[in-house]
């Protein structure tokens, strides 16, 4: 049993049978993905053909932020969610405390943050007619956080606590705000008035893309941070 | 054709060996990234069924939105089991001092 | 809502309010309490007697309440839940009367207070139920508001006690639930009619019916304390002695039986049970209990435990008059020992209650001589040993009388037989308690005596039963009157075409 | 109409008076009154007297609410009887007046003295089959209190047989009642004449009365009874209470009305075989009250050979009845003046004078058929019953009755060996109990010469054969029991009944034993729950290799493939 | 304007939103977190209770979000079994957020670890909004892959929930509740993957017209059920529910047990019931119906041996879940009552009692410090409200009348009975009896007041926790009485419900 350590050498009866049953599955499904050659989805030709309401050219973004905006918002609610369950559970512990940082690499990070930003400005810019769009640039504000939690700059250290929490929250409160202020003009929950659905949704993807950002850096971060904002083990 | 075929069948045996690991192995990391393994399967196969009826260079859009929502629903479930698992190893860790440096979580407590 | 609608909700009100307002009582207010209990249950006893008078002019009470489609609650005032809400109705007054007697003094009296209303207030929606729906209904109900009572005493005994009798009575009413619900797929919903359902079913039906019926026995005969299912009352002795009264005379047993009235008479009907031929069934059931409840007695040292094996014996005569439904002198019987039996036990109880409360005596084998030091209370019970032997002119009597009137008319010589033995082996357990207590002497000091005062004991315990056994004698002596059981029971009895 | 009513009522009323006058007084002694009914307790029993001696035979009384029909009524038999009874209890209610000075239970005494008085007239008068059954029941219990009055072991053993039998009766008059009532259909004693036709109720009669007479088979109580009641009582029992139970067989299986000659010929046998019997038995007995029981037994067999004569055919019947009422108003005048004499000779001590002896030994006598006495009419009575019935009756009467008479000389003589020997009882003399004595013994004496219905049969007995006839066996009697005196008596040799073990002990003890208090349902508790827990280590284990990962994934794995099969139909 | 309009659609985003912000807000704000929640809480009872209104007059609705159409937007909707899922939770919700705030309240006022139950309650009322926007979210949708994303909202807030205590045992039931509900949601994707090659569509209303009988279909629906079962815990997947349940704070259990493991029945019942009615076999069904009576046996016997009382109620939860798949072999019994309005209302009668319960057991546990059955003694003397809301709630768990959990039992019953198929009813009955034995097992300990018994006094905090529980429990009892109602709920205006299984069923 893998109780003794050697599970990855030898499978046991229990593991074979267990191996075969999952190739068994596999094999099953997959017979079932090659005899059903799938057919011409209702949705692309609705996508094609709404596009130009959309108020965005890639038709990528319009799902995502219009047409399947709802899915969006929640989804959004979960990265947060994400943040909240780890506050809740532990208190941030990186960076590990002592141990030394290269010149080179702080010098490296301190060149490259500013220009990640810019990247992830961009891609959020771009999201609108070509691949890109909020999480990819808040994936590249995230990367730069982790960067510079990583080579102990103050940069993110220094944020008071309720303006991380504002931070965290301003994509999501964004979006619903926009979502609600829609249904107030159009009767519809994220119904873009005529022509107003490009910069609404440019405005939505910013303040997701730093919200984003923000997520993921201090989900590496690991924890809450304590009071007075500051790491828990900052020297 | 045979291209979505390819794709969805490796999808399908990243997410059996994806689960085959998640049941087999009691290491929570390894478990995490079984799961992972296993997601990442199944976005492969909803990325290639976007390909599918279309010929020239369109591709659907929703299964990409789709993929893209499945990301990040991942990526937070991860941070959260990462950091979970952590939280779990800090407190077998103090209620045995000696495992310290191990940093392995008792087999027992996560099956 | 008409005035008779009115009447039967304030009937169940006029001990589930007090009841309520009991529970919320601070301890110390004992004497608030006492006046709020004994209140409701006068204006009980006197609403009871308006439907009584009603039901016997002809008036129909009826609330129907629909909760789904074939789940209809119907409260009913006819003339059988007439005769057992007023037996309720008044041995609660005396058993209240007696437990606040009783239990002066001891702790977490409003609780036990509270869930003795209840106990009532259900027993007399069992009494008023109108079909089988609303006595399961109030059946359970009275598991719930009867177990707090059962383990009032918190000791590791009674703890056990109250869990047998739980197992027993959720068990019974599960396959109470199960019957109720496939006589309802069957012949669809059953109230509580002189008729019972149309016999063409049996034709159709006649295996899965007589499988229903026998579950439907099972089901009360579990608070009935049939034989294979009677387990649970002789360990309940270990509750309060009001309790057990109330167990014994005036809630759980009698609910019981009543159950089995309402099924045989009510929902089967005699003739359909005649054409099933389940009949016989029922009555070996009800003979064996008799003859193995009163066996059981015997062997017992324990008085109140006597007194529950006896209970076991007496209230199979119940099912013995229900299993000649087809003979009207039997359902006499049967019917007037619902009262008869109770107003005996009862008296029987609150004896039995008297001398451990005030001498400490619990088992037989303490009571030589005991008369001369409480003449009264062992006069009381005396009157109802000997009714309970079945000596005239106790009540006692006349129900064994019609029960063998009915056994021979339905040409079943061994209820006679039954009859003869049961009573020998009941004066085996029942005598030689009296000549102990009358004729004994008294070689040691009393286990623990707690009362000495003006009375033989407290006033309070004192009078209950007096008054029940003046009832078991009168009642007797005067069953021939306008204003009898008996005469109440053969007024019943007209209704039914048998 | 009115007037009819009222009279219904002041008839009911003065009928209701013979019993209700000893029930209310029983009620008084409840209360504090008690010390005040001791002085009037003989006024119970006049009602009775004076209503046997005024009432109009046939007066009938109907109390519609009382116990499922009350009726009462007076007919002839019934008046005989209530003179009888009243008298009796009369007397000795006297008797325990002065009893009672002395008394300490005086309230249970008296209570239950009262409540069997009250008992027995209302029996006589009752004309319900209800109504009979349950003075009969009240005077049964009621006597049990008598029976256990001073409270000894040995009369508390003696109560318990009584009681055991007395249970045993009720029950087969309970079965023996209702199987009646439910052939005739009617609860009239009156209807019920000659309705009795199955062997079982015939049986189930003789045992519900039976005990109350003590026939054989049924006789265990009467010698213990008679034993330790106190003298009072125990000359009610004898001469009052025993008499219910004839009343009931002339009641239920009225003579002449009824013909059923097996169960004639059972009575006969049971009643023969009780009078030698109670003969045999009473000479081991030392104490005098027990040499009466027995010699109650003997002469209550004798009547059950009447009774049995009767039953043979309906001709029989007609005559035996005269004879019946003859012997029973004979043995109970005689049996209770005994017991008077009992008394006297008790509350003297030994210092009984030659002429009280020879008073008492008159009584005596007179029980084994002395001639000039109510006992040679009896019997001559008897003899010319049995004339009448033909061969084999008068046969067996030729060949049986000296030999009782002459038992029961022997008996008598005992019995007054042993008052002789008596020691003085209570702590002073009793006033009154020659007085008393003195009546019941002119009673004894004289009632069956002045009784006008007894007078063809006093007139038949006066004849010099008839004389020879009552004689011989008396003088025989004599001197046989000189000679068992002189050589047979040994000291050993003596019964004492109440140490016997009775039915009552087998069941309460026996039986109890054999069923063994096996608590197999009720010690423990829910033992589905305990079944359960046997399961316990094994549900834990399982429970937990379901969370193991891999077991998971097995079941994951088996319910997708289940489903897919299922599902796709494969 | 329209959107305030009685009939106008929009309002059912509320449920949705509301929560929503309110948990963003809460997030946010340090400071009054309960008012917030509270204000949430109160204002989604209302909008429920007016979308109640709305299908009453109206009849089901839809309301599409940002006013496309399905198959390309996201459609909203409400009928019957939404609406009684939705109240629900409305009340349920509510109940368990005062019960929480005297929780919390209590806790801090202990000064040992005030810092440590303050920061539970500053993470609480985030995680629970969210987590309530989830299920409304859940219970509205009318899509497919939005079902996901809600699911993936509830799973993520309530794993972060049942770890919320910190200590070793929870983190580690909660870890594994991760891992479970993210293998549940992924299995459920890879359904969506085969619906969604097979038909292209997403829309829930689209999928129900499709002839939904190929080979794509029924493996998305195997997958999408395995994945929905395991986060409901049935019988041999359950090994997750009793430790997460039982070792979270009492609020988290309550709503755990009584409204997170309905959100994943919901859609089961959806998919099986109003989507694919005609591709489910009557093989399947049994099999449902097996596993579930399994569930409802094993769960019960191991409740009766539990030594502690919160792992009691939750393996009550495992065993009363069973009762819901009970009923799918009977579904199609034609009949007074269509046997899937008693599946919801069991789910129903099931959340009041079982979060009464929890409650009622938490508060227990905060009273004595722990909740070992056999040291619960004397609990009548000091808490005795909260006793009586256990009993009462215990009621209903047995099946007695005239609560709630009865008449879904005798519902049962009748179909059971009524199509021969009694074996249903001896497990429906055995569960019950199994039932009464583990509820009057801790009943009876309760009850007693031993000998000696010092009493010690309920603090005022323990209003808020006790009332609540009871009110719940009351709900539970007297929904037996008034169970046309929501019967009446369920079955109006879901025309299409009723025909598919009336008649439309091969």
């Amino acid at each position: 049993m893998s109780r003794t350590g050697k599970s990855h050498k030898r499978l046991d009866g229990f593991q074979r049978l267990l191996l075969l049953l999952v190739i068994c599955m596999v094999m099953l499904l997959g017979y079932i993905i090659w005899s059903t050659p799938g057919s011409k989805p209702v949705l692309t030709d609705a996508v094609a053909q709404m596009q130009e309401y959309s108020g965005v050219e890639s038709p990528v973004t319009a799902v995502l932020l219009n047409f399947r905006g709802y899915d969006t918002l929640l989804e959004v609610m979960v990265l947060l969610l994400a943040v909240i369950g780890t506050w809740s559970l532990t208190e941030a512990f990186f960076p590990v405390q002592g141990s030394e940082i290269s010149p080179v690499q702080m010098g490296a990070v301190r060149l490259l943050a500013p220009v990640m930003c810019l990247v992830a400005a961009y891609l959020v810019w771009q999201g609108s007619h070509l691949a890109g769009g909020a999480f990819q640039g808040g994936a590249i504000l995230g990367a730069a956080g982790v960067l510079v939690l990583v080579t102990e700059l103050p940069g993110l250290r220094t944020i008071p606590v309720l303006s991380l929490r504002i931070g965290l929250v301003l994509g999501p409160l964004l979006f619903t705000g926009t979502a609600l202020f829609c249904l107030f003009i159009t009767g519809d929950l994220l119904g873009y008035p005529k022509g107003a659905g490009g910069w609404m949704i440019l405005l939505v993807e910013t303040g997701c893309a730093v919200s984003i950002g923000l997520t993921l850096a201090l989900l590496f971060a690991g924890g809450r941070p304590d009071k007075e904002s500051i790491w828990k083990n900052n020297p | 054709m045979i291209t979505t075929l390819i794709y969805s069948l490796t999808g399908l045996i990243l997410f059996g060996m994806g689960f085959f690991t998640l049941i087999i192995h009691s290491h929570p990391l390894r478990k995490i990234l079984a799961v992972n393994v296993m997601s990442t399967g199944v976005f492969l196969i909803l990325v290639a069924t976007a390909y599918i009826p279309l010929g020239e260079g369109e591709i659907d859009p929703v299964p990409h939105a789709m993929v893209l929502t499945g990301i990040v629903v991942s990526v937070s479930v991860t941070a959260l089991a990462l950091i979970l698992a952590c939280r779990i190893q800090e407190t077998s860790n103090s209620s045995l001092p000696g495992r310290k440096q191990q940093g392995e979580v008792p087999e027992e407590s996560i099956r | 809502m008409n005035w008779g609608q009115w009447l039967l909700v304030s009937i169940l009100l006029s001990s589930f309010i007090p009841g309520i307002i009991i529970f919320g009582l601070p301890e110390e207010k004992h004497r608030l309490r006492t006046v709020l209990n004994i209140c409701g249950s006068i204006a009980k006893i006197a609403l009871v007697l308006i439907m009584d008078i009603g039901v016997y002019f002809g008036h129909i009470f009826e609330i129907r309440l629909s909760i789904i489609p074939g789940v209809e609650l119907l409260l009913n005032g006819d003339p059988l839940s007439a005769l057992f809400a007023t037996l309720s109705s008044v041995l609660w007054l005396l058993t209240t009367v007696y437990a606040v007697g009783y239990l002066e003094g001891s702790p977490n009296r409003s609780h036990f207070f509270g869930y003795f209303s209840l106990c009532v207030t259900v027993t007399i929606g069992i009494a008023l139920a109108g079909n089988l729906v609303t006595f399961l209904l109030f059946y359970e109900m009275l598991t719930l508001t009867t177990y707090p009572l059962v383990i009032h005493r918190g000791t590791e005994k009674s703890q056990r006690a109250g869990g047998n009798y739980l197992i027993y009575a959720f068990s019974g009413g599960a396959a109470f639930l199960f019957a109720v619900v496939s006589l309802q797929t069957i012949v669809g919903p059953v109230d509580f009619s002189a008729a019972g359902f149309p016999s063409s079913f049996i034709e159709s039906h006649g295996a899965a019916l007589i499988l229903i019926f026998i579950l439907l026995i099972i089901g009360v005969g579990v608070k009935a304390a049939l034989v294979p299912l009677h387990g649970w009352l002789p360990q309940a002795m270990v509750a309060p002695a009001p309790v057990s009264a109330l167990l014994h005379a005036v809630a759980v047993v009698k609910a019981g039986a009543f159950g089995i009235i309402r099924i045989v008479l009510d929902v089967y009907g005699p003739q359909n049970l005649l054409l099933l031929g389940v009949l016989p069934l029922l009555g070996g059931v009800a003979s064996i209990t008799i003859l193995y409840g009163s066996i059981r007695a015997l062997q017992q040292d324990d008085l109140k435990r006597r007194l529950a094996f006896s209970t076991i014996s007496q209230v199979s005569y119940i099912a013995l008059g229900m299993s000649l439904a087809d003979q009207p002198l039997a359902v006499i019987g049967g019917l007037v020992h619902l009262v008869h039996q109770g107003l005996m036990k009862i008296t029987l109880f609150f004896c039995a209650g008297n001398l451990a409360e005030t001498l400490g005596i619990h088992r037989i084998s303490e009571m030589n001589g005991v008369a001369r030091r409480m003449p009264f209370t062992m006069a009381a019970f005396s009157v109802g040993a000997l009714g309970m032997i079945g000596i005239p002119p106790t009540v006692g009597f006349v129900s064994k009388w019609y029960l063998g009137l009915g056994g021979l008319a339905a040409g079943n010589w061994w209820v006679v037989a039954v009859l003869a033995v049961s009573s020998l082996l009941n004066a085996c357990y029942f005598l030689p308690i009296l000549t102990r207590a009358w004729f004994g002497k008294q070689q040691e000091p009393w286990p623990e005596e707690q009362y000495i005062g003006r009375f033989e004991t407290r006033l309070m315990l004192l009078v209950p039963p007096l008054i029940t056994a003046f009832i078991v004698i009168a009642a007797g002596v005067v069953a021939n009157a306008q204003v009898s059981p008996l005469a109440w029971v053969r007024f019943i009895v007209r209704g039914y075409t048998l | 109409m009115i007037s009819a009513e009222l009279q219904a009522m002041g008839h009911a009323l003065f009928l209701s008076l013979v019993a209700g006058t000893p029930l209310l007084m029983a009620a008084a002694c409840c209360t504090p009154m008690k010390k005040t009914v001791v002085h009037f307790l003989p006024l119970a029993a006049v009602p009775a007297l004076v209503v046997a001696m005024t009432a109009p035979v046939g007066l009938v009384a109907e109390i519609g609410w009382f116990f499922m029909g009350g009726r009462m009524g007076l007919d002839e038999i019934g008046r005989i009887f209530l003179c009888l009874s009243g008298f009796i209890w009369l007397l000795a209610s006297f008797s325990s007046r002065s009893m009672l000075k002395h008394n300490r239970n005086q309230t249970q005494y008296l209570f239950f003295f009262l409540t069997s008085m009250c008992g027995n007239f209302g029996l006589i008068l009752a004309r319900g089959l209800l109504g009979y059954y349950l003075f009969f029941a009240l005077m049964s219990f009621a006597a049990y209190g008598l029976i256990i009055q001073k409270g000894t072991e040995k009369a508390r053993k003696a109560g318990r047989i009584y009681l055991v039998l007395v249970m045993i009766g009720e029950v087969a008059l309970f079965t023996a009642l209702i199987i009646l009532v439910y052939s005739t259909g009617s609860l009239a004693i009156d209807d019920i004449a000659g309705a009795v036709h199955q062997p079982l109720v015939f049986a189930l009669l003789f045992i519900g009365f039976g005990v109350k007479i003590g026939a054989l088979p049924l006789h265990g109580w009467m010698v213990p009874a008679y034993q330790e009641a106190p003298i009072p009582a125990a000359a009610a029992l004898a001469g009052a209470m025993v008499n219910a139970g004839i009343l009931g067989w002339l009641r239920f299986l009225p003579l002449g009305l009824t013909s059923y000659p097996q169960g004639g010929l059972f009575f006969i046998a049971a009643g023969a075989l009780a009078a030698v019997y109670g003969v045999i038995t009473g000479l081991y007995h030392k104490q005098a009250g027990a040499v009466l029981g027995c010699s109650s037994i003997s002469q209550m067999g004798l009547i059950t050979v009447i009774f049995g004569l009767g039953l043979v055919d309906h001709e029989a019947g007609l005559h035996a009845t005269p004879v019946l009422i003859l012997y029973v108003v004979h043995h109970s005048l005689t049996k209770s003046s005994l017991f008077f004499g009992y008394d006297l000779a008790a509350s003297r001590g030994r210092i009984l004078s030659h002429l009280q002896v020879s008073a008492i030994l008159l009584p005596a006598l007179a029980l084994a058929g002395l001639p000039l006495t109510g006992g040679a009419i009896a019997k001559s009575a008897f003899k010319q019953l049995t004339v009448t019935l033909g061969e084999p009756w008068y046969g067996l009467s030729t060949f049986f009755l000296p030999i009782t008479a002459m038992g029961t000389t022997m008996l008598m003589l005992h019995f007054i060996c042993l008052l002789r020997d008596t020691e003085k009882r209570g702590n002073s003399e009793r006033a009154g109990s020659g007085i008393i004595f003195t009546v019941s013994f002119i009673a004894t004496a004289i009632t069956l010469w002045l009784w006008p219905a007894a007078g063809f049969f006093v007139s038949n007995s006066l004849s010099w054969t008839k004389f020879w006839q009552a004689l011989w066996p008396v003088a025989g009697g004599c001197l046989l029991f000189l000679a068992w005196r002189r050589f047979f008596i040994r000291e050993k040799q003596t019964l004492d009944d109440v140490k016997k073990q009775t039915i009552f002990d087998i069941v309460l003890f026996r039986f109890g034993n054999l069923l063994q208090e096996k608590e197999w349902q009720t010690t423990q508790q829910g033992r589905f729950i305990s079944y359960l827990s046997g399961f316990v280590p094994q549900l834990r284990r399982s429970e937990k290799i379901m969370g193991r990962w891999k077991v998971v994934g097995l079941s994951y794995l088996l319910l997708c493939l289940c489903m897919l099969f299922l599902l796709l139909r494969l | 304007m329209t959107v305030f309009q009685f009939s106008s659609p929009a309002w059912m985003v509320c449920p949705v939103i509301l929560p929503l912000i309110a948990g963003l807000l809460c997030f946010l704000f340090s400071h009054r977190t309960f008012a917030i929640a509270l204000a949430a809480a109160l204002t989604n009872l209302l909008v429920v209770c007016l979308l109640t209104g709305q299908l009453l007059v109206f009849g089901p609705m839809r309301c599409h979000m940002g006013g496309w159409q399905p198959p390309l937007g996201i459609t909203l909707r409400t009928d019957g079994p939404a609406l009684l899922m939705l109240l629900m939770t409305a009340v349920t919700g509510l109940a368990i957020t005062l019960y929480a705030r005297g929780y919390f309240s209590y806790r801090i006022s202990d000064p040992r670890r005030a810092g440590r139950h303050q920061r539970q309650q500053r993470y609480f009322w985030p995680l629970w909004m969210l987590l309530l926007a989830g299920l409304n979210g859940l219970f509205l949708s009318n899509d497919v892959f939005n079902v996901y994303v809600t699911l993936e909202l509830i799973g993520i807030s309530a794993a972060s929930l049942a770890a919320l205590s910190g200590k070793p045992a929870s983190l580690l039931a909660s870890f594994r509740y991760l891992l479970v509900s993210l293998l549940g949601s992924l299995t459920y994707l890879f359904g969506i993957v085969f619906l969604y090659r097979s038909n292209g569509v997403l829309d829930l209303g689209l999928l129900q017209n499709l002839a939904a009988n190929g080979l794509g279909i029924r493996t998305a629906l195997v997958l999408m059920s395995v994945g929905l079962l395991l986060k409901t815990a049935l019988f041999p997947l359950h090994f997750w529910l009793p430790p997460a349940h039982a070792n979270a704070l009492a609020p988290v259990s309550a709503i755990l047990s009584a409204l997170v493991v309905k959100g994943s029945f919901y859609m089961l019942f959806r998919f099986w019931f109003e989507i694919f009615p005609s591709t489910i076999t009557q093989p399947t069904l049994n099999f449902m119906g097996t596993l579930g009576a399994v569930a409802v046996l094993w769960g019960a016997v191991q409740a009766i041996r539990q030594h502690r009382l919160k792992l009691m109620v939750a393996y009550s939860t495992v065993s009363q879940l069973g009762y819901l798949f009970i009923a799918f072999p009977l579904a199609r019994v034609d009949g007074g009552i269509p046997v899937w309005s008693i599946v919801i209302f069991i789910a129903l009668a099931h959340a009041c009692a079982k979060s009464a319960m929890f409650m009622a057991a938490g508060t227990v546990f905060l009273h004595l410090g722990h909740d070992r059955i056999k040291d619960l003694s004397g609990v009548r003397a000091s808490l005795p409200i909260t006793v009586f809301a256990y009993g009462i709630a215990g009621v209903s768990l047995m099946g007695l009348p005239p609560s709630g959990g009865f008449v879904g039992k005798w519902l049962l019953l009748t179909a059971s009975l009524g199509s021969s198929q009694w074996w249903w009813a001896l497990v429906v009955i055995t569960g019950s009896l199994l039932a009464s034995i583990y509820v009057f097992r801790v009943m009876s300990r309760l009850f007693v007041i031993p000998e000696g018994f010092s009493l010690k006094k309920s603090e005022p905090h323990f209003r808020l926790l006790e009332w609540p529980a009871l009110a719940l429990a009351l709900i539970s009892l007297f929904l037996g009485l008034a169970a046309s109602w929501p019967l009446h709920i369920l079955v109006h205006g879901t025309t299409t419900l009723a025909q598919v299984f009336v008649g439309g069923l091969p």
